[in-house]
């Protein structure tokens, strides 16, 4: 019960700040929050913002398991576009759904341990780490594509991109599941504890007898994971593999939804749900611009002046500042009634 | 010896014996037009990256600088197309306004308490956005004085060109090594990077400080993308998209830590060397498709990167261990 | 022989189909080819350029990433003696600067695209949305404004929304979602036009999602003629493309040839022809053709 | 000096931390020419008032005078401008700057706007000569141990101080000689006429040095007094509001503990660092190691708890032999460390007080058994009371408590595992005199249970009450080892200066 208001009181902000933007959108396009159910799917910007903002949502969801520890992945991109080629040529190959979600998957993994390698066994900074995965991995995804679009038709996988259950689309389903999921993991073990003390204190943790090595490890694993993941739900949603744009800096909005989310990027106490809301705090921005109906050019500017404005407001000295303002007029109305009294 | 200096050491180490290995392969590569290249390619990408270093040990991030040097080629080329402004006056404003613009995110970055890496992350948006707002084509400058500068070399025996923008950024450089070593500034920067709470108790002026420095990346930026508009005689938004990240890499190449406090300009510059000696390298090759080519640079840093940490390793285990170190 | 060749990345098919077919003519008169890849960045183009030049090479391709800023290293290369040949964009320096440009006239093919609508069009209403390629890059300027010269005079024809799709199929599909829901779920919507194809398949997968036909009750219209949008002609859902040959290396390497042999100084601007493909030219014959040459 | 005027004047200081009062309207005046001592609980509140008086935390109430006149600094540097140099609790220095940088930040001889390093270097050298410490200026801050830092830390505020200086727990750690050194330095700005502010929990040094007392409970001012109108008792009296019973011994316990050794350790070394030595531990036998700064106990520490991997000898128990070249192989096999460096070694700073005692032993189950909440609730009340943590709430972020709280979370983190055998480096380092006593008596209890310890200790007479045997290290060697009844101070530093010249910093 406490927890559950405490938790709440975690997100709030975002939650506001979700609530402001969406606000927004609708008053520059009334339709906005129109939704109609046509042939067993539901249909409309808000449907719209959950599903397109699939991708950063997973990629946020390993993103702030990472920032956690004090990392940062800025490989998620690249681990998409491989993920997406490799789906798409497995697929082309004739191999099963499962085989081929395995084998994606799997690419994931191997990109996390080799990121995580790289930062937990030779000590590597991280920004460093993945950069490296960031220039090669779009390489080795074009390797595979040979530069072309891979596409495909399976219908099983398609579904994964396009597919709808009770009316959802399917990536909305992903990523809420993952989020759940990820989310349990780590707050129903004590590994939400451990990452967050590695985070704080690496040195620390490591003399608390924590296995900092594999835990890291682990969480750059999970990165990979949930950008292979986004990966072939990218894929599958335009029915190819493009491996040149597949994820093309999508790290940096992964990176700011887990920062809206208020997660710092110095390590430590993280919430996964709140980044979730930081992404589609994001998808709306940048939905909401499409449907504004600006020019292109005022794009950069506009969603730099929003994300701005919303960074401004979850500042820590914002929030101090208007803690403050209430306690001061707390203390005013208390000190008026007592005057009464 | 210091052991503060082994990374520095080992990076120049490496430089040169990869600078060897080239040249074993492809000989051209020791001839002065290769070196007067080298220098005059990446002048843009020196300076911005010495900035960067400030930055950086101060234990910031500074993510804008690429989309800055867009917007200075971009208003040199508007400014001296729409109006007869001297060029060095326009230097001088492009100046004023890059400096201001750092200074602002450094004071958001103070007073706000806000993570570098996301308030210059909007800087960036910003600046390349503003970009746009000035022209959408790139724009060519034509003022002569553009191409005075541009024959502006000293012709070096084998036909290498020294040229000023080349040497430009060796003066940024020495002029970064002064402002970072031998000043009571450079000390508070890697104060800063020491842990912001530490300098601060101890009297460094935390904010000024901050300010100052990413005023000075700022600044760094602008000259870059003065550089860059004479190297390209043009302005283009599209330009330098990235640079960044080269910035970055070519920074902790040259043994900074990227979490601040320790490392130097000089070694700023050989890791911009090494960037471009591995890009030189892949041209003279010439034999990689699109995807070697990213998946050979991938492996060479980070071939650099851990032959640095072997080398410091190894020579750092033969130091007593730092007691109670972080 | 030895040709450097500078390009400018691998951005789309498109892009990999011009490397390849470069590869494949440098192969077929037995040119050594230097590659380099410029990964978007004219700087590092600028770098490939000097280092040809310091290798001694004895011609350059280059496919300029943007048209400023080329004057000082093409310089460098008269001097040096080296012929530069420019492949698909062109460069805003002095002409004696370089041999020649084979390209196709981006302006041109947005022309070619608009006056294909007009026609089709003629004089019913229709409102025209429009997805742009990168902020900024020269593609995405001419194609535009060819394509407004095109539909210029003819009232019935209106943009509408105008919004870039950075050149990738998933821009292209999630800016065509928003196009159609803000426009009356896609009821207002007439016709589409792309400034590439990859945009096109993107969109149309959005329409078809959005419940309408596209091809029909929208009318699309793109530029590239890259393979994957004949296979939509070929099913009905599009209407049009402009072709841009990505085998700009063919005549470069044979104005290049008889340049070097006997000194025959080709035109300055060597054009490829911005062929009109519609539903009428066999697409799925076209499809066969093309599908195996790198894009 | 003549009978001085008040140089600083605290008054009614208010201080609110949320959830936590930690000023209460606290009056405080430092006159000029003496040196005054501030005294009291954990979590008193005197780091926070020295934290108000010098810049660094911002007051929420109340006046401060410098020599009658209203000042109001915002900042550290503002503070240093005004003439008042500071130590704080935790060493705040730069680890990543030079020794001879870290003395004059900010303040650096400069021709030209350059700084002038090799005349910094000198005036560094001569600057820490003061203090006997010869050690080389230009190596950077981080190769040198806590007691070193603590040094320079003061070297540094008295440098800086024009009129007052105010040192939080300087002590802490510093072995006698160097105590002695800064007590010459301290007298001598007495004399000049500078106050000077004193925070300690050992009452000795503080009946030594200090000529008046104030003393804070909870907050609160509890009162001033001149320090010869007090005795020990009623000081200890006035800090915790009640009696101490405390024992003292003059030599080491006679209960020698027999019987087979529970591990063993044979020319256990690291080429280097710790010169090859024999020890063994048995169950429920403290064994004190005693040295002088930077003499290698700490190495030793680490050593045995597999951070620094050994590269010598072997260790065993009962079963066979111990693999520790990790701190986990180390705590597998019943081993616990509770720091030195509480700051950078210990607390995780932005967890809470019961995420920060809870975190070994759930280290040690692995992620997967997650401890429920309730055993963990259970738990860290517990520790709290036996030790008596003075926080809000255990949910309260560690960072914000105050030093000695801090170092009973780590404690309670170690004791929470229930080691056979644990490490302790400084435990009692900013431990006031009544938890010092519980401690004491813990270490006590433990024994009894069967727990084996080796305790680190700078006091030489802590170590004589509670230890059955003392190995002294000079040098990273292990020197001597006493036992029962030769376990004396005396003893102690004797075998310490047994061979050569002194064994001084250097
Ligand atoms: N930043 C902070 N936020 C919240 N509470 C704080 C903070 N700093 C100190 N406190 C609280 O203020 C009280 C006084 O702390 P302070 O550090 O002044 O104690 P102290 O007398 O120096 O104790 P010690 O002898 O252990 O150093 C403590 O209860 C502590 O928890
Ligand atoms: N006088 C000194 N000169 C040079 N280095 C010293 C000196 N004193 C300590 N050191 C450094 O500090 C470390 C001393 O080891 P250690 O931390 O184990 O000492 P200690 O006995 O625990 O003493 P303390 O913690 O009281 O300083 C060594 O690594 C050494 O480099
Ligand atoms: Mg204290
Ligand atoms: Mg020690």
């Amino acid at each position: 019960m406490n927890a559950g208001i405490r938790a709440l009181g975690r997100i709030a902000p975002q939650l506001a700040t979700l609530a402001a933007i969406l606000i927004l959108v609708a008053a520059v396009f009334p339709g906005f929050f129109d939704i109609s159910l046509a042939n067993g799917r539901l249909y409309g910007s808000p449907i719209d913002i959950l599903n397109r903002g699939a991708p950063v949502a997973l990629l946020a969801i390993g993103m702030t398991l990472v920032i956690a520890t004090r990392g940062i992945d800025l490989s998620v991109g690249a681990v998409m576009a491989i993920s997406g080629a490799v789906a798409a040529s497995a697929i082309a190959q004739g191999l099963g759904l499962a085989a081929t979600l395995a084998l994606a998957l799997g690419a994931g993994l191997l990109c996390g341990i080799w990121n995580g390698i790289l930062v937990a066994v030779l000590g590597i900074q991280p920004i460093v780490a993945t950069l490296i995965l960031m220039v090669a991995g779009r390489g080795i995804a074009q390797l595979i594509t040979e530069g072309a679009i891979l596409t495909f038709s399976h219908p099983g996988l398609l579904f994964i991109g396009g597919g709808t259950i009770a009316g959802l689309p399917m990536p909305v389903f992903i990523w809420i599941i993952t989020g759940l999921l990820v989310g349990l993991i780590v707050r129903r073990t004590a590994l939400g504890l451990l990452i967050e003390s590695i985070g704080v204190n690496l040195r620390a943790s490591r003399l608390a007898g924590i296995n900092t090595k594999i835990l890291l490890v682990a969480v750059y694993m999970a990165s990979g994971l949930c950008a292979a993941m986004a990966g072939v739900i990218a894929a599958a949603d335009i029915r190819g593999a493009d491996a040149n744009n597949a994820g093309l800096w999508l790290e940096l909005d992964a990176i700011l939804a887990v920062v809206i989310g208020g997660t710092s990027l110095l390590g430590g106490r993280f919430s996964i749900l709140a980044s979730l809301i930081g992404a589609m705090i994001i998808q709306s921005v940048n939905t909401g611009i499409l449907l504004s109906g600006f020019p292109p050019e005022f794009n950069l500017l506009i969603k730099a002046t929003i994300i701005l404005i919303i960074l401004v407001l979850q500042s820590p000295r914002m929030v101090a500042a208007f803690r403050a303002g209430r306690r001061v007029r707390k203390t005013a109305e208390a000190k008026e009634e007592s005057a009464f009294s | 010896m210091n052991a503060r200096l082994l990374p520095l050491l080992a990076t120049v180490a490496i430089f040169l014996a990869a600078y060897a290995i080239c040249y074993a392969q492809f000989p051209a590569m020791l001839s002065t037009r290769v070196i007067g290249n080298l220098l005059t390619d990446n002048a843009f990408l020196g300076i911005v990256a010495v900035g960067m270093t400030f930055v950086i040990l101060s234990g910031g991030i500074d993510l804008s600088v690429g989309a800055v040097i867009a917007f200075s080629g971009v208003f040199i080329a508007v400014v001296l197309r729409e109006t007869n402004l001297p060029p060095p006056l326009v230097f001088l404003l492009l100046l004023a306004i890059t400096t201001s613009f750092g200074a602002f995110m450094g004071a958001v970055i103070h007073y706000l308490e806000m993570p570098p890496f996301i308030v210059t992350l909007a800087g960036m948006f910003l600046a390349r956005g503003a970009a746009y707002l000035l022209t959408l084509d790139s724009v060519p400058i034509t003022h002569p004085v553009f191409s005075q500068i541009q024959d502006l070399y000293y012709l070096m025996p084998g036909g290498g060109r020294l040229t000023l923008i080349g040497g430009l950024m060796l003066a940024v450089v020495l002029g970064g090594m002064l402002l970072a070593h031998r000043t009571r500034f450079g000390t508070n920067v890697y104060a800063l990077g020491g842990g912001v709470q530490a300098a601060r108790l101890m009297g460094v002026p935390v904010g000024r400080t901050t300010i100052a420095i990413y005023a000075l990346s700022g600044m760094l930026a602008g000259l870059s993308g003065i550089v860059f508009a004479i190297y390209t005689s043009a302005g283009y938004p599209l330009a330098t998209v990235g640079v960044e990240l080269d910035a970055i890499a070519a920074v902790v190449i040259g043994g900074t830590l990227l979490t601040g406090g320790s490392g130097y300009i000089f070694g700023t510059f050989i890791g911009v060397m090494i960037m471009g000696l591995i890009q030189t390298y892949i041209i003279f090759d010439g034999t990689l498709s699109s995807w070697w080519t990213k998946i050979v640079i991938g492996i060479l840093l980070f071939s650099f990167i851990v032959l640095q940490k072997g080398l410091v390793w190894i020579s750092s285990r033969e130091r007593v261990r730092p007691a109670g170190a972080k | 022989q030895t040709v450097g060749f500078s390009q400018i990345g691998s951005e789309s098919g498109w892009r990999a189909a011009e490397t390849t077919l470069t590869r494949m003519q440098a192969e077929e008169r037995g040119i050594t080819l230097k590659f380099a890849d410029a990964q978007q960045k004219q700087e590092n183009q600028i770098k490939a350029l000097r280092s040809f030049i310091a290798q001694d090479v004895d011609a350059i391709l280059l496919a300029p990433v943007v048209a400023t800023g080329w004057d000082s290293v093409l310089r460098e290369a008269k001097e040096a003696d080296i012929p530069v040949i420019l492949l698909d964009r062109m460069v805003d320096a002095p002409e004696d600067l370089y041999l020649t440009a084979v390209g196709s006239d981006l302006v041109h093919e947005g022309r070619v695209a608009g006056q294909w609508l007009v026609e089709t069009v003629g004089d019913k209403p229709c409102n025209i949305v429009e997805l742009q390629g990168t902020t900024g890059s020269s593609p995405a300027i001419d194609r535009k404004a060819g394509f407004e010269q095109a539909i210029a005079g003819h009232e019935n024809l209106k943009i509408i929304r105008s919004q870039t799709g950075d050149f990738t199929r998933a821009k292209g599909k999630e800016v065509m979602e928003s196009f159609l829901k803000a426009e009356n779920g896609g009821r207002n919507i007439c016709a589409l036009y792309a400034h590439n194809d990859d945009m096109a398949v993107g969109a149309i997968q959005a329409i078809k999602e959005a419940g309408l036909k596209p091809g029909q009750d929208i009318l699309i219209v793109s530029i590239d003629a890259v393979p994957d949008i004949f296979l939509a002609m070929a099913a009905g859902e599009a209407n049009a493309t402009v072709e841009l040959t990505p085998n700009m290396a063919g005549p470069a390497f044979d104005a290049l040839e008889a340049y070097l042999k006997n000194g025959t100084v080709p035109p300055k601007f060597i054009q490829t022809e911005s062929k009109l493909y519609t539903q009428n030219d066999d697409p799925a014959a076209v499809y066969e053709q093309k599908k195996n040459l790198g894009y | 000096m003549l009978e001085s005027q008040p140089l600083l004047c605290a008054r009614a200081v208010t201080k609110v931390f949320p959830g936590t009062v930690a000023l209460d309207g606290v009056d405080f005046t430092l006159r000029a020419g003496e040196v005054h001592a501030l005294l009291g609980e954990n979590g008193a509140g005197k780091s926070t008032l020295i934290k108000c008086l010098s810049g660094a935390l911002r007051r929420d109430d109340g006046d401060i005078l410098l020599e009658g006149k209203a000042i109001d600094p915002r900042s550290t540097l503002e503070a240093q401008d005004l003439g008042i140099g500071c130590v704080y609790q935790e060493v705040n220095l730069l680890p990543n700057l030079t020794v001879a940088e870290n003395l004059f930040l900010g303040h650096q001889p400069t021709r030209f706007g350059m700084v002038r390093t090799r005349v910094m270097n000198e005036k560094a050298r001569a600057c820490l000569a003061q203090y006997d410490l010869d050690i080389d200026v230009t190596r950077n801050l981080d190769s040198y141990s806590v007691a070193i830092r603590q040094v320079i830390a003061i070297a540094r505020a008295v440098s800086l101080s024009g009129k007052v200086l105010i040192l939080d727990e300087p002590t802490a750690s510093l072995d006698a000689h160097e105590v002695a050194m800064l007590f010459k330095v301290v007298r001598s700005l007495r004399d000049r006429g500078l106050g000077i502010v004193f925070i300690s929990h050992f009452l000795d040094q503080v009946f030594e040095i200090s000529d008046s007392l104030t003393i804070l409970r909870n907050g609160q001012l509890v009162g001033s007094e001149r320090a010869a109108n007090i005795d020990r008792v009623q000081l200890v009296n006035m800090m915790l509001g009640r009696e101490l019973q405390q024992e003292t011994r003059s030599t080491g316990r006679t209960d020698v503990r027999t019987g087979s050794p529970a591990i063993r350790f044979r020319s256990f070394g690291r080429a280097r660092r710790v010169a090859p030595f024999d020890l063994d531990i048995r169950e429920g036998e403290v064994i004190g190691m005693a040295g002088l700064l930077g003499s290698g106990r700490t190495e030793t520490a680490e050593l045995l708890f597999g951070i620094a991997p050994h590269d010598s000898g072997s260790a065993e128990d009962g079963e066979g032999r111990l693999r520790l070249d990790s701190p986990r192989a180390a705590i597998a096999h019943g081993f616990g460390f509770c720091p030195e460096d509480r700051k950078s070694d210990g607390i995780i700073g932005d967890l809470s007080v019961r995420e920060n005692i809870i975190l070994a032993l759930q280290a040690r189950l692995g992620w997967m058994r997650a401890l429920p909440a309730r055993e963990q609730a259970a738990m860290v009340k517990d520790f709290i009371r036996k030790l008596d943590i003075r926080t809000s709430d255990m949910e309260k972020p560690v960072g914000q408590l105050s030093g000695g709280n801090q170092q009973k979370v780590i404690l309670a983190r170690w004791l929470a595992t229930n080691p056979r055998f644990l490490i302790l480096d400084e435990p009692t380092r900013g431990i006031d005199v009544g938890a010092h006593a519980e401690i004491i008596r813990l270490i006590e209890d433990l024994c009894e249970k069967g727990m084996s310890l080796l305790v680190i200790s700078s006091e030489f007479d802590e170590l004589v009450t509670y230890s059955h045997r003392v190995i002294v290290v000079r040098d990273r060697r292990h020197v001597a080892e006493l036992t029962g009844a030769e376990i004396t101070t005396e003893s102690m530093v004797a075998s310490i200066a047994a061979t050569g010249s002194q064994g001084d910093a250097a």
